[in-house]
């Protein structure tokens, strides 16, 4: 049940009680004024603004209801500051996860294999890439010649694919950052990867079929916090929290928020 | 619906004339359309027959309104939907500390739904065109004023009545209801 | 401003094809720099967290700015192979050696993606244990720091490396073959193979000489040690081992040879109640060793010989030995009776020391020392110690031969006598004559000023070394980040003038294979110390004595000395009696003032004064109200080759008609384009005499004058006194032993709601203020660890330091009670000498001016309390500190808006909060305004932008990452696994720190112990911290 | 109405209903004086002042200010708590002295009003600037957000500020309004040309018919009932920002009572500040007499014995608890290095009101400028009493410490007093300054007029 919904309601609920209001004044006036002295008159004494006493207070008012629109409008709007959910840069290597997890089915961490270590899931080094493209060099596509793009990571390694042997120096290659989380927040790849045995698509989304990647998730605190809230601490074949459960005496069901998992410190300090 | 109508009215200039009057009218078939005054003249709504205003029952329940909403916000975000550990309280329905907003949302929604419901009901709104029979009926003139066009008006009887209580001046005027 | 110009050299080599070579070499990991310090500027290019979390406020705010669904581009450089040992995002741990000091600490260095962020002891090695000073934190600092040398210099100006080496080598050729004669001029050199590298430079050039300086020398105990026993050694002391420890003036636990060692003993032998040592100072000012002494003598510095000579004649008479002649003592006679009875009881099991460089005060100690059989036992002679290996003599040699011309050719390196040599222009003038001057210095220092070569050495953190701290006992310095400038490790430029075809790293290895035969050189790398297992058991802080110690008698030469040596210990007493005498001493952060551009240490209070950047003169209050002379004064100071004005300031605990004055100062402050702004402080090295072959650091000729103006010298803590308020709980052994429970206040805690049970984990920490010494090395651990601003002088004395850690030190009078009285001396000596009312309406009672040279000093850590009922927490409009469920309070800076109304309603007011916006802000031109100094920022903690409060987090990160150890390595959390900065570094161990819930925990224990209370437990906010109440081992009857 | 042989008249003079709205519409309607202008010119040159105050601390940062580790609080707060006691004084008057039917309000009310939303305003600055991030202030607003909905504490007194100040201001400000309707009515009967249709959008119509005078009446009465509880919550609420904690010297709870007698002491002693001034220069002796002088001044010696017993009671208090930090925190208010502050504030509040024994000391008009005067500074010296000498004494002595201000924080107080009075000056002239129907309603029936003069108002019409 989200905050909406119950605001709504309260407001109907304000409504319907006011709408109540009036009925009954109006019955009570009605029962004790039959011959209602109120006279009809004086309505006819009001006039709207637009055809009445003066611009000033229509501008007034326009502006006053463009203003509340405006910061209403401002108000939804800044939900989605920062929310950079469907962010899809342009890479220096088209490097395609569709091809390489998706069609080769390679592991995830084969590549990012810091995620079950560190914070990072760190983006490999183009001598890992070497690793697989030092021999494949995808020439049947090129009609002989080596792929344009996986000559870049000879670039940026230094390899000479002539001799077979790295004989440049090494060039930098900038890719460009898709998840970034704002300096305040910690996260931590390995607690959530290696402890929580969260699948990568998780967060992620379905990576093996992106040509490009783009930011599958808001990255925002309310998504971390929904997650939190629903998603089981998985302590089974954890010594830890095998303990600190036993200590808790927690029932079958032990929430990540059960476990302080909403806890401000859990990711701010 | 704007059309111009015909007033009657009657111009004193002490409250005690107007209040006269206005009972002596009263007491005839005659009614009175209203009266103007620069200040509240204590008496003539009763002189008038005028029915009390019920907006004391709708500030009580503006106010009930104010109390369960500050009541249900504060439940809803501290104990309900986010509940913290602030200084080993515990998270549930803390009386003392919710009694303050509570009260303060209790005063302000009442204030406020009375003071609109006010305005809306006295039709005291931008827009509204005033009615002024006499420039100085908000300064030291009273002004008791009839419809002509209602039935059953006798106009010289009232003329001669307000002007036996002391109206200075009595005249008939055509106007779009209220502007001069 | 290019963020590329430290990682110059660096790229070069990231790029060079000798990169492929070196790659898997582990000093390589400067590399990764890149990923952070591109050409673009720094919103584009850092990776978020990981680096530069300095601007985390500023980032998030630019893009609230820019609110839209494209995000600022942001680019991430991976590394192009990535060394095997290198995770990014996690912590790699090198073992090193500390080289603050020469004691010879073991160090383990954390290094994130190739840059050092924290320094702490290294636990295996057996000189401090783990443990680590402040200034050995401190020394991170100079590795970023902006006076260092960026390449070398000739003449002031830029040379290249290769050139620099070709004209010294034709000029120290030319001299060598002239027979003129070379002096490398150093500090203590104990290492091995730097001392190895010397002898290849003297091979190559013989007409050179190596000569070692220190400017707070030990130089005459060494000689005194040659006179008795025939032994020209520093020997190791063994603090632990004594039940009876008297010093004359040695501030062991603060400054003196090897302070975290001596700690580390010192508290061994305390923190047992049953069988506590007694520790009797007798000394001039109040230093951090006499505020944490039993019984503590004021005595100006000519008497100290008088002292020992009475003493000395006290021992005599119990064994049998001549008196010697002796005028009586004007103090408490029976101080000297109660001594020397505590001393003779404990023969064999007491250590008598002096901080004098005085040869015939080393002498009487000697004789004392030798006559209650402590040679061998507490004063150990065969493990000798090097941590102090200057010649006093020598140098004076040397200086006069420079000034005559004889010396042709000087290459100083570690030593800064320009700066700190007592007659500096004489040195300067002698340099002039010199054909050849070369400095290896790291940073910017007067010295390397009048050279005419300067060829920078690497920092430390950059070098290779290897280390003898104490004979027999070996450790290693290892590089942690490439060399940041363009430097050369000072041993590879003597090496390499030495015509060596070898790196130095290579030349260590030699002299290893040479020196330990089938010592694999990595596995000590890997732990950084080497010593035989027997030295180890020994080296371990333990009361038991091992009866193979070999005695070294007395020589009969020495006997014969002793006459002499009390004649003119008479006469010097007689000479100077009623004169001001002035005491020259180290401050626990800044000592000899080598690393005086280092914020941290600048910032870090003096223990007892409370005083943050700059010296001052200190006297007695007596002295000062005679004189008419107020805290803040500026006094005009002559003597010796000074005359300057210098603040002056009251301290209680100084002896009367005596001043104390704190070298070190003097130096300038370096901006963040590396140009001197300001000078801290005076320099007061002038005041050092040569007296009798040694430096004294007495002047007796030195005067002081009031001057007009005035000066606010930044305390942290302006109000002393306990105001008879139990929080700081001390009572002396004796009426601990009849009542143990003393400690304990009988508190029925009445709660108004539902206890919140904290059944996981529950973090708390117990600080032992018996063990306590109020060095301050927590508290340069914690600013490391949790990037806490340096604030500067200006803003300390607006009481705006950002010390999440801080020390509070109370001064009491020997009125120890805690059943009931309050100690009724309350007193605030600073806005009113004389007493106020008790508060129960006792009769005023007044303390006089006297009095105060007998304060007692009381030491408490004070940091967040994480209280279970904390007031902070309710008082926050926007939920910013809330509790979590591991007991813990939390600031979230991120929510902060700044009200400072939880710091108001904070009871121990230990939150700071953000003032200005201390990073990148010109006036706050320290560390965290400039490229370089950033580089210390620990990765894992926010740095707080303007207007946010912060406080103590219990390291908050140390915690999960232990419990995230723990889960990846499925395994249940084991006491010890978690500590804190300030616990992992305290050399005594004061501090402990874990989970009350684990029943097996240190912490556990302690919390139970019948000295532990809660500070203000009272005012019931249910703190997560439990202080131990300190027990002083007094005598009973009362001087 | 209001016509006893025993009390005097309320409005003196012999002024019928005419000359009341000549003499009370004649500012609105004539030229600025000379001493308006000048005024007016100082108060906004001072408001300036305080706006580059406070926009210097918000770029800068609260470092400018003289603030520190242990004394968090001191000129903000203390300015905020002063400008809110004096807004006290307003809603007193028209809401409880309406209660009790005490008529002499009705010639000091409007401006009384007036004062507290002035004072309110310039309070309200206070808590927002002394935000550290001063653009993140709508934290404290309980709105729902992206951040997984993070809500406020509503455990934080603090955050009862916001409620019951926000609330206090919005229904003074109503209450304000409303009244000011039939006399913007007024203003707009007798203007011409642009003047009538901006007083008319204002007056929204308002007739004087009988029925909206009923309604209007009922109005005022219950916004005076709401507003009696409200103006005594508000000084409350502001006292719990202090009872609540533990902070010796702030931990009483004896402060509800004890704040709100002190806002009603401080609260008139400003009304008579302002409105003696008023009554000078705007020739309003005949509305404003010497009996409303002395009725004030009355309530101030009453008040100001309150709060002198809640002086003496706190030290009571302090002495019969046996809390040591508290009785220290009592003795060093006395005796510490902040006496001064203290016995300012026991001469100006304690003993200078009680000269008010005296007749002619309530009747002497600048006499009675000058005791109000003082009241108002021994009121800012309880308020900093309060704060300052409590924060810099707590319970570590170690972290001790003194407090002065800077310029710049004085240039802020400085600042809300010239916000204050610009927009004081801007009311006196743009509004009436005294209730017109009001005093109508409250005055002797004038005479009735003679004939000849009915005739002339009949032909000038």
């Amino acid at each position: 049940m989200n905050i909406y919904n119950i605001l709504a309601l309260i407001l109907l609920l304000i409504i319907i009680f006011l709408l109540r209001i009036k009925r009954h004044l109006t019955k009570a006036i009605n029962e004790k004024f039959p011959d209602n002295l109120e006279p009809d008159w004086i309505v006819d004494t009001f006039q709207p603004w637009y055809f009445h006493l003066n611009k000033i207070i229509g501008l007034i008012s326009v502006t006053l209801l463009g203003l509340i629109l405006l910061g209403g409008y401002g108000f939804w709007y800044s939900f989605k500051i920062g929310n950079q959910q469907g962010y899809q840069p342009d890479q220096p290597i088209k490097f395609s996860h569709q091809q390489h997890a998706g069609l080769y089915k390679m592991d995830c961490r084969y590549c990012h294999s810091v995620a079950e270590k560190s914070k990072n899931a760190s983006i490999p080094s183009p001598g890992t890439c070497m690793n697989c493209h030092r021999y494949v060099q995808a020439t049947a596509k090129y009609n002989g010649s080596i792929s344009p793009e996986i000559k870049k990571i000879y670039e940026a390694t230094g390899w000479d694919p002539d001799s077979n042997k790295y004989l440049y120096a090494p060039k930098d290659l900038k890719w460009v950052r898709i998840h970034n989380l704002p300096d305040l927040a910690y996260f931590n790849h390995s607690q959530h990867v290696k402890v929580g045995k969260v699948q990568c698509q998780t967060c992620h989304g379905q990576i093996q079929t992106m040509k490009v990647v783009q930011q599958f998730s808001t990255l925002q605190m309310g998504w971390c916090i929904d997650c939190h809230r629903t998603s089981n601490v998985n302590v089974e074949g954890n010594k830890y929290y095998e303990e600190i459960h036993k200590r808790l005496k927690k029932g079958d069901k032990w929430t990540e928020e059960q476990n302080g998992g909403t806890e401000c410190g859990k990711c701010h300090y | 619906m704007r059309r111009n109508r015909k007033f009657l009215y009657g111009v004193f200039n002490h409250p005690d004339d107007i209040l006269n009057a206005a009972y002596s009218v009263s007491a005839t078939r005659n009614q009175i359309l209203d009266c103007f005054t620069p200040f509240a003249v204590h008496g003539l709504d009763r002189a008038m027959k005028v029915k009390r205003s019920r907006l004391a029952l709708v500030a009580f329940l503006m106010g009930l309104t104010g109390f369960t909403l500050a009541l249900s916000l504060q439940y809803y975000t501290n104990v309900f939907d986010w509940p913290m550990n602030i200084g080993g309280k515990p998270a549930q329905l803390a009386v003392p500390t919710f009694v303050p907003v509570c009260f303060e949302l209790t005063v302000l929604c009442t204030a406020y739904g009375m003071g609109i419901t006010f305005f809306l009901r006295a039709r005291i709104l931008h827009g509204v065109r005033e009615t002024v029979f006499e420039a100085r009926q908000s300064d030291d003139h009273f002004v008791m004023c009839f419809d002509m066009e209602s039935k059953g008006l006798n106009i010289e009887e009232v003329t001669g009545l307000m002007k036996k209580h002391g109206a200075f001046d009595v005249k008939q005027v055509e106007m779009i209801a209220g502007a001069k | 401003m290019s963020n590329n110009q430290y990682w110059k050299g660096l790229e070069e080599l990231n790029k060079s094809p000798e990169f492929m070579k070196r790659q898997s070499n582990e000093f390589m990991e400067g590399i990764p720099m890149n990923e952070a310090f591109n050409e673009e500027t720094y919103e584009l290019s850092s990776t978020r967290r990981d680096f530069l979390k300095y601007f985390g406020f500023t980032v998030s705010s630019a893009a609230i700015l820019a609110a839209c669904n494209k995000a600022p581009v942001r680019n991430v450089i991976p590394y192009a192979f990535k060394p095997a040992e290198v995770v990014p995002g996690t912590a790699n741990w090198y073992s090193s050696t500390c080289n603050a000091c020469s004691a010879g600490c073991g160090t383990i260095v954390k290094v994130r993606e190739g840059r050092p962020v924290k320094v702490e002891g290294n636990p295996d090695n057996k000189i401090n244990n783990g443990a680590l000073c402040a200034v050995g934190h401190a020394e991170l600092l100079s590795l970023y720091d902006k006076a260092r040398y960026e390449g070398p210099l000739k003449d002031k100006a830029n040379i290249e490396i290769g050139a620099l080496d070709k004209e010294v080598m034709a000029s120290l050729n030319e001299i060598s073959l002239a027979n003129e004669e070379i002096v490398i001029l150093t500090s203590t050199v104990n290492s091995p193979s730097t001392r190895g590298a010397i002898k290849e430079f003297i091979n190559k050039y013989p007409t050179s000489k190596h000569i070692q300086y220190e400017e707070f020398s030990s130089y005459a105990i060494q000689a005194a040690n040659e006179k008795s026993f025939g032994k020209l050694v520093l020997p190791s002391y063994r603090f632990d081992k004594a039940n009876v420890i008297v010093s004359f003036g040695a501030d062991f636990l603060g400054t003196w040879i090897s302070p975290v060692q001596f700690t580390q003993q010192y508290t061994a032998g305390r923190k047992a109640i049953n069988g506590m040592s007694r520790h009797i100072q007798f000394e001039t000012n109040l230093s951090l060793t006499g505020s944490n002494a039993d019984v503590r003598v004021p005595i100006t510095p000519s008497q100290e010989g008088i002292y020992l000579l009475n003493l000395y004649n006290k021992i005599a008479s119990s064994t049998g030995a001549p008196a010697l002649a002796a005028t009586t003592i004007e103090g408490p006679v029976n101080m000297i009776e109660n001594t020397a009875k505590e001393l003779l009881a404990n023969k064999g099991k007491s250590i008598v020391v002096s901080g004098s460089n005085d040869i015939n005060v080393q002498l009487l100690v000697n004789a004392i020392n030798s006559a209650l059989e402590n040679i061998g036992t507490t004063v150990d002679m065969t493990n000798y110690s090097k941590q102090k290996m200057s010649d006093d003599a020598a140098m004076e040699q040397f200086v006069n031969d420079l000034s005559e011309g004889k010396v042709k050719a000087v290459i100083v390196y570690g030593a800064n006598p320009s700066y700190n040599y007592y007659n500096a222009t004489k040195f300067n003038e002698g340099l002039k004559k010199a054909k050849l001057s070369i400095s290896l210095a790291t940073t910017h220092d007067e010295t390397a000023d009048n050279c005419m070569y300067v060829m920078p050495s690497h920092h430390t953190f950059e070098s290779w070394n290897d280390h003898e701290a104490i004979a027999g006992q070996y450790s290693l310095t290892q590089p942690t980040i490439a060399p940041i400038f363009n430097t050369r490790q000072a041993q590879e430029t003597l090496l390499a003038w030495s015509g060596v075809n070898t790196d130095f790293y290579g030349f260590i290895k030699q002299t290893w294979a040479s020196n330990h035969s089938g010592v694999d050189f990595n596995a000590v790398l890997e732990k950084g110390y080497l010593a035989g297992a027997a030295v180890i058991e020994d080296l371990k802080p333990s009361k038991s004595i091992k009866a193979t110690k070999t005695v070294i008698a007395t020589t009969t030469t020495a006997n014969a000395n002793l006459d002499s040596a009390a004649t003119s210990l008479v006469k010097l007493d007689a000479d100077n009696k009623g004169k001001v005498q002035v005491k020259l001493y180290e401050k626990v952060g800044l000592r000899q003032g080598r690393m005086s551009n280092n914020p941290w240490l600048q910032e870090l209070p003096d223990p007892i004064s409370k005083v943050t950047w700059d010296n001052y003169v200190a006297s007695s209050i007596v002295y000062a109200s005679k004189n008419n002379l107020a805290d803040g004064n500026l006094v005009t100071l002559k003597g010796g080759s000074v005359a300057t004005e210098i603040p002056f300031l009251r301290q209680p605990g100084q002896a009367n008609n005596t001043l104390s004055i704190a070298v070190g100062y003097g130096r300038p402050r370096y901006d963040k384009a590396g140009v001197p702004i300001e000078v801290i402080g005076k320099n007061v090295y002038g005041l050092v005499t040569f007296v009798n072959g040694a430096y004294s650091y007495i002047s007796y000729e030195s005067s002081i004058e009031k001057a007009s103006g005035s000066y606010t010298l930044a305390q942290t803590q302006t109000h002393h006194t306990l105001e008879g308020r139990d929080h700081y709980r001390s009572t002396s052994l004796s009426k601990y032993t009849a009542n143990p429970k003393s400690f304990q206040k009988q508190i029925e805690v009445i709660s108004l709601w539902e206890e919140r049970d904290y059944r996981g984990h529950k973090w708390v920490m117990a600080v032992d203020l018996n063990a306590c010494t109020g060095c301050g090395s927590c508290v340069v651990a914690c600013n490391n660890e949790n990037n806490v601003p340096v604030v500067g002088r200006d803003q300390v004395g607006r009481g705006r330091e950002m010390h999440w850690m801080r020390i509070d030190r109370y001064f009491t009078f020997e009125e120890f009670d805690t059943d009931g009285a309050k100690d009724r001396y309350r007193s605030d000596f600073y806005s009113d000498l004389k007493v106020d009312t008790d508060h129960d309406g006792a009769a005023n009672e007044k303390i006089s001016d006297e009095a105060f040279e007998n304060v007692s000093v009381g030491f408490q850590p004070m940091m967040c309390q994480h209280c279970g009922h904390a007031p902070c927490e309710s008082v926050c409009p926007v939920l910013a500190t809330t509790h979590s469920g591991e007991g813990l309070n939390q600031m979230t800076y991120n929510r902060c808006i700044g009200t400072k109304y939880c710091a108001n309603n904070c009871p121990y007011k230990v939150r700071r909060f953000n003032w200005y916006r201390f990073n990148d802000n010109d006036k706050f031109d320290y560390q965290f305004n400039n490229d370089l100094g950033k580089m210390v920022i620990n990765p894992d903690v926010t740095v707080r932008t303007r207007g946010v409060m912060e406080k103590c987090s219990f390291c908050i990160q140390r915690i999960q990452d232990a419990k995230l150890t723990a889960k990846r390595e499925n395994r249940t959390i084991v006491d010890g696994d978690m500590k804190t900065a300030c616990q992992q570094t305290c050399p005594s161990g004061a501090i402990v720190f874990g989970d009350i819930n684990d029943k097996n925990s240190e912490v556990h224990k302690l919390f139970n112990n019948e000295r532990a209370y809660h500070v203000l437990e009272d005012i019931g906010v249910q703190p997560s911290v439990k202080y131990m109440g300190k027990v002083r081992n007094t005598f009973d009857q009362k001087a | 109405m209001y016509e006893s042989p025993i009390r005097e008249p309320l409005v003196t003079g012999g002024r019928t209903y005419h000359n009341i709205t000549e003499d009370i519409c004649r500012p609105i309607e004539n030229k600025p004086t000379r001493a308006w202008k000048i005024g007016f010119t100082l108060s906004a040159i001072l408001a300036c002042v305080g706006v580059f105050s406070i926009a210097y601390t918000s770029f800068v940062g609260i470092g400018v200010w003289g603030i520190n580790k242990t004394v968090g609080w001191a000129w903000d707060i203390t300015n905020f708590v002063w400008w809110i006691g004096i807004g006290h004084a307003g809603t007193l008057i028209s809401a409880i002295l309406l209660l009790f039917r005490q008529k002499w309000r009705t010639g000091v009310n409007r401006s009384a009003e007036a004062m507290t939303i002035f004072a309110v305003i310039c309070a309200g600055l206070f808590p927002i600037f002394h935000m550290g991030r001063v653009w993140l202030a709508y934290f404290v607003l309980p709105l729902p957000n992206a951040f997984g909905s993070l809500w406020v504490n509503f455990n934080s007194p603090l955050l009862w500020d916001v409620f019951a100040i926000s609330t206090y201001f919005s229904v003074s400000l109503l209450f304000w309004y409303i009244g000011l309707i039939p006399d913007i009515a007024t203003v707009r009967d007798r203007a011409k040309g642009r003047a009538k249709k901006i007083y008319g959008i204002f007056a929204m119509g308002w007739n004087g018919s009988v029925r909206n005078w009923a309604r209007y009446e009922l109005v005022c009465l219950i916004l005076a009932g709401i507003s009696t509880p409200l103006v005594l919550s508000v000084h409350t609420i502001v006292s719990f920002d202090f009872a609540t904690s533990v902070v010796p010297g702030w931990h009483t709870t004896i402060f509800p009572p004890y704040f709100v007698a002190g806002a009603i002491f401080s609260g008139f002693g400003m009304v008579l500040t302002l409105l003696l001034v008023a009554r000078k220069v705007m020739n309003y002796q005949n509305y404003i007499t010497l009996g409303h002088i002395e009725a004030m001044c009355k309530i101030l010696m009453l008040t100001g014995s309150m709060v002198g017993l809640a002086y003496i009671t706190e030290f009571f208090v302090a002495w019969y608890s046996g809390v040591e930090y508290e009785q220290y925190a009592f003795i060093n208010r006395a005796t510490g290095p902040y006496w001064w502050a203290y016995w300012s504030m026991m001469t100006c509040n304690v003993v200078a009101p009680q000269v008010f024994w005296s007749k002619w000391a309530r009747t002497t008009p600048w006499f009675v400028f000058m005791l109000s005067a003082v009241v108002n500074v021994g009121m800012w010296f309880e308020r900093f009493v309060i704060i300052v000498t409590s924060l810099h004494r707590d319970y570590l002595p170690s972290s001790w410490i003194d407090y002065s201000p800077t310029i710049t924080e004085i240039g802020i107080f400085a600042g809300t007093i010239g916000i204050f009075f610009t927009f004081y000056f801007l009311f006196s002239k743009f509004l009436p300054v005294i209730a017109i129907a009001e005093v109508k309603s409250i005055m002797p029936y004038p005479e009735r007029p003679e004939k000849h003069e009915i005739h002339e108002a009949v032909a000038t019409h």
